[in-house]
């Protein structure tokens, strides 16, 4: 579904991502560990066009990624959150989900005639409802972004990316900042939407997530894959607990 | 030689706003946010001038500390009526305030000594100074030196001093300079006094130069000074001596080139600095890296 | 117009007196704050020197002169504003308003609303010509001031190459040194030394040294400047500053009670045309003046001088007095018929000897009144000999 | 009170709604000035020397400012913040120079001859543009506005194309305010340049600061009040702008958001409609 | 022991939305203190409130023995009370090494050198980059940068709010280790965690924070085998 190829970017003299491969398959989740610093936001910047590679080709369903612009990246169906959060704050919970739904129905100038798309937004209604529901927001739906804690801004930023109807959703961090008890909701959520054929590509610190729900986890330092397997080919991967896990212990869950 | 005389000219004038532009670009640094009023104290320490001399008869050195004094008072009333009460999060507010304050001010000198220009007695004859067929005035001469110098100084502090770090860090975010210990009032206060006295002196060597101040004689100014600060980039101040001097330059030659630009010296201004904004939207020297992080 | 005065109202003084009629209501549109400030208020002196005179000799046919004053700011909305509220207020006459940016949008007004306006200042050509018949102008444009005063400079001065330096943001000032000033050198056969090479200045401008060090390089004899007094000022100081010291004439703008006090020891040889200035040799002028001087000096302690401006305002009082006595009409008259009155009154205006001598109104609506050539001496404007 | 304060106050509310569009994502403009001048000379060139009938004129007009503002909007893109403010200010005085040196539309002197503004089409312009601003908010380009305003990197993700958005919005503004502008001209029977002077521009945005940034509602309210204050104070003689200016400077303080901010609205909002928002939502919590 | 920090029956509130209740609340000089609870509980807000960020509508907190709930922050951050603050706060526009002298404006200039050695031994990625702008750090390096930051105001109370987050398991595992040298050092550290289990292992004692409220306080170690913290915050009692 994506396809990476040979990606590179530098930032002043600085190989960020260097010659990456990545292969993502439709249906799955595909966790992205790796160090601080390692380049795996860049990543996700890379694809959903926010940065332009140096080099390398990334392509989405034979659609090769590299020269278009954001937003038309967004409407082929790939949506993300962001690791520093970027909700619209003066917007509520609602608002934020609506907005979310921008790849899904125009919000150009054709949606200055009344009446056009109705059916369409009725089923979007629904699905924000629904998406509210399973988020648990219901009760602060009608509250300001910039009102929420930190954990609760991260799981509408989540929510916003589900909202998009995408087929393919980027989550960098998602379960930072939630507890233990949360990141397994968390987990519960992400399988679900997974259940609904949504690819998931996912970056994550948390080991207690990566590893129960990942079909597949790359590895990836100083830009360059380092290891690429099943959560429990990679647990155990010796250049991948030198790197990033340190000895193994209990995070056997 | 007309030409060199002409050079002159607009490092000279360009000094002007130079000054005025450095006050400008210290209060955004600090607050990243615009004291439109700023180009009042300039004329209110023109006015102070005047009104000290010609009508209280004080000599020109029991003069300058009222008028230092004055401004800065002036500075912080600004500071306490417009920025004090308005959070960041509020950033346009303030240019409303000033503006109005600007306003207040300005009508103020208006209501108590008249809407025309005055004329400031040349207490003190500053001869101008003529090298070969070169005619350097030396007020202006001085105006020039004392933006040098607070560019130099100012630069200094703002790279490399604990206020000058705590001024960068309070322009970022207001919380986080306080959770490292900036002493918010303090440093917004002092960067009040600074530009003030920047300006106090910008008006002082102005009335003497010109031995004419206006009520109004900050509006042309300040604006100019508005967009010198942009040309050099917000917060830049090392931009705005640079920018200042361009302007003054650029605004010379359009004149004194023939290139039948005289009547457009304006848009030629302005088109350099909307030309500079197409090609460097942070301005001349603004920071070009980008750290905003997504 | 005797005939329409009913035969019980014949005038005796001790009905005027008792002042039984309504008062008959005049408008004034003055800039009392703003930019026009300084010169509202000493045209606001001179108009209720001019009402006082009047009620204290009795008013008008059985009336008391009321004025009612608005203040413009010298903004062209607020004088839009103004204006259609003084035709509500039932005043007989506007005098006012002081810019000619508001004389342009007062005037279609006036002419809609057909009530008699008469600006004291505005010098711009042709705006009374393009608002007939209601408005008018007691002011003279600087064609007609220039015209007089430009052979008589050179000739004082023997000066045949000229350099034109004017104001381009100032719409008067413009004019002039586009239209006016060029038509009256090459009229004269002089020659115009910047002719393809314009010089502006602009209203705000401080700094001239750029373009005194260009004209400096064009060694002119002698230097005609279209721009306000306070940029006048500025300008000749720069002028002799770089070693400029040719003499100059300035038009309309830069005459004012308080150039020559601003300009300093540049004031040498300075020469502009006018149609008052204060040493005028008439004793209506100087009995003027002393019940003015008295009362500018509070205000501007440096300029307590008339301006050709509130010397105008006066005047306009006094004139429209003049046309409603001699139509002995008074305050219980209809105000349409007031207006007429007065509307034609200043259409006929012919050899009204006033202040500043004979004046008449032109058949454009703007004043013709005898031209002076002053320069300035002793810090004071007095004929050029 | 006089009618011409109300004619004013309407010319003054388009334009308030005209920078409210552009601030609406984000993009603050001193330079709308210009647009209205552009308005207020083509609008007055074609009634006045081509007799053109007056809403034609002014929907030429119009669409003049609309395409200036659209190629202002391109460079606009890359600039923000202050420099954008600063930036189209110095357009809007670019535009006054040109202006006062072009002959045919009679230069420094100006132009004269339009009228037609009356009380009665103003209400109508006034409510048209207010009735259109409002409903483009409801509309989700008026989300994507604010989106934009709030967030450009997100709102590029959500598939927003912020080029266009913000474009849109210079382009829509500007239109707005050369309407505004067309009144003006048609009202005062004479324009010149120095009446859409950066004076001009900042008045607009001391109308929307004002009143708030945040509504439509806050526009109107700054305009309108900001228009009257001044009527109301002309009392005060020579210390009318002096009480202008503090009555400004305590509100900014404090109200910064404005008079009418978005809570504001929907506080009212919520008053009135209380009675329907809450059945819904007893009803889900029964479920 | 003497208590360092007392929170006594403290309020707060957002505008109208009442963030905090009657919150009590004591460390004692030398100890780590874990305070947990779930997303939205007040955490943030309660140290927000200790560092004068926000004012407490009631109640009061002392800090060494003098009243601090009215001070300016910049006092008490003078005081050797530091926060470092849940989102990172970090000045983007400074370079690193600007970043941590704001951090150290009140340390002698003698100690300044000696200081961001230290730091850079414990973060070396930090002195790599000393000169770039703050904002082209990685998230986790940027949260580096800010307890980095934290330790050059030299505290005598830190306050932690989720120094884990966004860091690799590896470095998380570091920055508890370094919590515990801190410790051993004498610096008292009340600590912020969603890594609930990791924190209570490293603390002395735990608060649990719930709707704004404290709801339980207790050994760190007892709370670790409470039934319900295990359910409601440790992610449940399979694991151990
Ligand atoms: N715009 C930029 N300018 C300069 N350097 C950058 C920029 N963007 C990223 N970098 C650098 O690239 C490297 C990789 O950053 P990235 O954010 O991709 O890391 P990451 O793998 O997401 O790390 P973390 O787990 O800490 O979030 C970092 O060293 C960072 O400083
Ligand atoms: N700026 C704010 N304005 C209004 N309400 C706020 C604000 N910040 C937080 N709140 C509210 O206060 C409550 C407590 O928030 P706080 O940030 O203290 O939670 P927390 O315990 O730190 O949660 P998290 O683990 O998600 O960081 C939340 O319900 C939140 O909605
Ligand atoms: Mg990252
Ligand atoms: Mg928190």
């Amino acid at each position: 579904m994506l396809n990476i190829q040979n990606l590179s970017k530098r930032f002043g003299g600085m190989d960020v991502i260097s010659g990456l491969n990545l292969h993502v398959k439709a249906g799955r989740i595909h966790s992205i560990i790796g160090p601080n610093g390692a380049g795996k936001t860049t990543l996700f910047n890379l694809i959903t066009g926010l940065y332009k590679p140096d080099s390398g080709d990334i392509r989405f369903e034979q659609t090769l990624l590299n020269p278009l612009k954001p937003h038309r990246i967004a409407k082929l169906g790939i949506s993300r959150n962001f690791q520093n959060i970027r909700l619209f704050s003066h917007m509520t919970v609602e608002e934020n989900l609506r907005m979310g739904q921008g790849t899904q129905i125009s919000f150009g100038l054709s949606s200055l005639i009344p009446y056009l798309h109705g059916n369409k937004r009725q089923s979007l209604e629904g699905e924000l409802e629904r998406v509210l529901d399973l988020l648990c927001f219901e009760r602060k739906r009608d509250l300001p972004a910039s009102q929420l804690s930190y954990g609760e801004q991260k799981r509408l930023e989540i929510g916003r990316a589900v909202c998009s109807g995408a087929k393919l959703i980027l989550l960098d961090e998602p379960a930072a900042g939630l507890n233990p008890e949360e990141s397994a909701q968390l987990n519960e959520f992400i399988l679900t939407i997974r259940d609904h054929g949504v690819t998931v590509l996912l970056i994550e610190h948390d080991m207690s997530v990566v590893m129960k729900i990942s079909d597949i986890v790359t590895v990836i330092n100083f830009g360059q894959k380092i290891a690429e397997g099943t959560p429990q080919d990679i647990r155990h991967h010796p250049a991948v607990l030198e790197a990033y896990l340190g000895s193994e212990e209990e995070e056997a869950v | 030689m007309e030409l060199i005389q002409q050079l002159i000219n607009g490092l000279l004038q360009g000094s002007l706003y130079s000054l005025l532009a450095i006050g400008f670009t210290l209060i955004f640094g600090v607050l990243s946010m615009m004291n439109l009023a700023h180009s009042e104290v300039f004329m209110t320490s023109g006015i102070m001038v005047y009104i000290l001399i010609d009508k209280v008869h004080l000599p020109l050195y029991a003069a300058v500390p009222i008028v230092l004094a004055g401004s800065i008072a002036l500075g912080m009333v600004i500071e306490l009526v417009s920025f004090r009460p308005i959070r960041r999060d509020y950033h346009y507010a303030p240019l409303a305030s000033t503006i109005a304050l600007g306003i207040v001010i300005s009508e103020l000198v208006v209501n108590l000594s008249g809407s025309d220009a005055k004329s400031v007695p040349s207490v003190i004859h500053l001869s101008n100074l003529q090298i070969g067929e070169v005619l350097i005035s030396s007020p202006q001469m001085i105006l020039l030196l004392v933006s040098l110098v607070s560019m130099l100084g100012l630069s200094y502090i703002m790279k490399s001093t604990k206020l000058g770090r705590s001024m960068r860090a309070l322009s970022e975010s207001e919380t986080a300079a306080k959770l490292l210990g900036v002493h918010v009032r303090f440093v917004v206060v002092s960067t009040f006094v600074l530009a003030s006295l920047l300006a106090a002196v910008a008006g002082m060597l102005y009335a003497i130069r010109f031995e004419t101040v206006s009520p109004f004689m900050g509006t042309m100014v300040g604006l100019k000074g508005l967009a010198v600060m942009i040309i050099g980039g917000l917060g830049n101040i090392r931009g705005a001596m640079i920018g200042g001097i361009l302007m003054g330059l650029l605004e010379v030659m359009a004149i004194a080139l023939p290139l039948g630009l005289t009547e457009y010296a304006d848009a030629v201004v302005w088109g350099m600095l909307i030309l500079i904004l197409l090609f460097r939207p942070t301005g001349l020297m603004g920071s070009s890296v980008q750290t905003e992080r997504v | 117009g005797s005939a329409d005065t009913k035969p019980a109202s014949a005038p005796s003084a001790n009905q005027e007196k008792t002042a039984t009629a309504k008062p008959i209501k005049i408008g004034f549109l003055v800039p009392k704050t703003g930019k026009g400030k300084d010169y509202g208020e000493k045209e606001e002196i001179a108009t209720k020197i001019a009402v006082d005179e009047i009620n204290a000799a009795g008013g008008i046919n059985g009336s008391k002169l009321e004025l009612v004053t608005e203040d413009t700011a010298g903004d062209n909305k607020q004088a839009v504003l103004l204006t259609r509220k003084l035709e509500k207020e039932n005043v007989v006459a506007i005098s006012g308003p002081h810019f000619s940016g508001e004389a342009e949008v007062t005037f279609p007004i006036a002419n809609e609303l057909k009530i008699p306006i008469i600006s004291y200042a505005s010098a711009k050509p042709g705006i009374s010509a393009a608002n007939r018949p209601w408005a008018f102008r007691n002011s003279m444009t600087d064609d007609k001031l220039l015209s007089t005063a430009l052979p008589v400079f050179a000739k004082h001065y023997n000066v045949k190459k000229f350099a034109v330096i004017y104001d381009e943001k100032d719409a008067v000032s413009k004019s002039a040194g586009v239209d006016v000033l060029p038509v009256a050198i090459e009229k004269n056969g002089f020659e115009w030394v910047n002719k393809s090479n314009p010089l502006a200045i602009k209203t705000g401008d401080t700094d001239y040294s750029a373009i005194v060090t260009k004209v400096k390089g064009m060694k002119p004899e002698a230097i005609a400047v279209s721009v306000l007094y306070q940029e006048g000022a500025g300008l000749v100081k720069e002028l002799r500053r770089q070693g400029v010291n040719v003499p100059i004439i300035g038009t309309v703008g830069i005459y004012a009670s308080a150039f020559p006090k601003l300009a300093g020891e540049a004031a040498k040889d300075i020469v502009v045309g006018t149609y008052w200035y204060p040493e005028i040799d008439r004793a209506q002028a100087q009995e003027f003046l002393k019940k003015f001087e008295p009362e500018a000096v509070k205000l501007t302690p440096d300029a307590s001088k008339p301006d050709p401006y509130a010397v105008n305002a006066y005047d306009n009082i006094q004139i429209i007095a003049k046309q409603l006595k001699d139509a002995g009409l008074n305050g219980d008259s209809d105000v349409k018929k007031l207006r007429e009155t007065v509307r034609s009154g200043w259409e006929k205006l012919k050899d009204y000897e006033g202040t500043q001598g004979k004046m008449t109104i032109d058949a454009e609506g703007d004043g013709v009144k005898e031209v002076h050539t002053v320069t300035i001496k002793d810090g004071n404007y007095a004929p050029l000999k | 009170m006089e009618q011409s304060i109300f004619i004013f106050a309407g010319i003054n509310i388009i334009l308030a709604l005209s920078l409210y569009v552009t601030m609406a994502t984000g993009q603050l403009s001193l330079g709308h000035g210009a647009f209205m001048a552009l308005g207020a000379y083509v609008s007055s060139i074609l009634t006045v020397h081509f007799s053109i009938p007056l809403v034609l004129s002014f929907l030429a007009g119009a669409a003049a400012a609309a395409l200036v503002g659209f190629a202002i909007g391109f460079p606009a893109l890359r600039i923000k913040g202050i420099y954008l403010a600063v930036g189209t200010l110095g357009f809007n005085e670019m535009i006054e120079v040109v202006l006062r040196n072009v002959d045919y539309i009679g230069g420094a002197s100006g132009l004269s001859g339009m009228s037609g503004t009356t009380l009665a089409n103003v209400a109508v312009g006034t409510v048209v543009v207010l009735a259109a601003v409002l409903y483009m908010n409801r509309t989700r380009l008026g989300w994507a506005f604010k989106a934009v305003e709030q967030d450009e990197v997100a709102a590029q993700s959500m598939g927003l194309n912020v080029t266009f958005f913000k474009i849109c919005a210079f382009t829509i503004s500007a239109g707005i305010a050369g309407i505004a502008g067309a009144y003006y001209a048609h009202y005062m029977f004479f324009i010149d340049p120095q009446s859409f002077g950066f004076h001009t521009s900042l008045l607009i945005l001391f109308y929307v600061l004002i009143g708030g940034y945040q509504t439509p509602w806050g526009a109107v309210t700054g305009a309108f009040l900001l228009t009257l204050i001044p009527e109301i104070f002309r009392g005060l003689e020579e210390w009318r702008l002096v009480v202008y200016g503090i009555i400004i400077v305590v509100m900014m303080a404090v109200r910064p958001q404005g008079l009418i901010s978005e809570k504001t609205v929907k506080t009212i909002r919520s008053r009135f409609a209380r009675k329907q928002r809450q059945s819904p939502s007893s009803i889900s919590s029964l479920r | 022991m003497t208590a360092i920090l007392e929170v006594k029956a403290a309020s707060a509130a957002y505008g109208q939305i009442q963030a905090l209740r009657d919150v009590n609340l004591d460390v004692y000089e030398g100890e780590v203190v874990a305070l947990i609870g779930s997303n939205g509980a007040g955490k943030s807000t309660l140290l927000k409130t200790i560092s004068g960020i926000i004012r407490p509508t009631n109640g009061e907190i002392r800090f060494n023995g003098a009243p601090i709930h009215q001070e300016q922050t910049h006092v008490i951050v003078k005081s050797g009370l530091v926060h470092v603050p849940e989102g990172r706060a970090i000045l983007k526009r400074m370079t690193i090494e600007d970043n941590l002298l704001t951090g150290g404006m009140y340390a002698s200039k003698h100690d300044t050198p000696h200081l961001l050695a230290h730091v850079y031994d414990i973060f070396p990625l930090l002195r790599d980059r000393r000169q770039h702008p703050a904002g082209t750090l990685s998230g986790g390096q940027q949260q580096m940068l800010a307890i980095a930051r934290g330790l050059m105001a030299q505290p005598k109370l830190l306050m932690l709010d989720e120094p884990s987050l966004g860091l690799a398991p590896l470095v998380i595992k570091e920055i508890f280790g370094l919590i515990q040298t801190l410790k051993a050092s004498g610096m008292t550290i009340l600590l912020v965690e969603q890594n609930a289990r990791q924190a209570l292992r490293i603390a002395d004692r735990g608060y649990v924070i719930e709707n704004g409220g404290i709801k339980l306080a207790d050994r760190a170690n007892a709370l670790l085998h409470n039934d319900m913290i295990l359910q409601a915050y440790l992610g449940g009692a399979h694991s151990a």
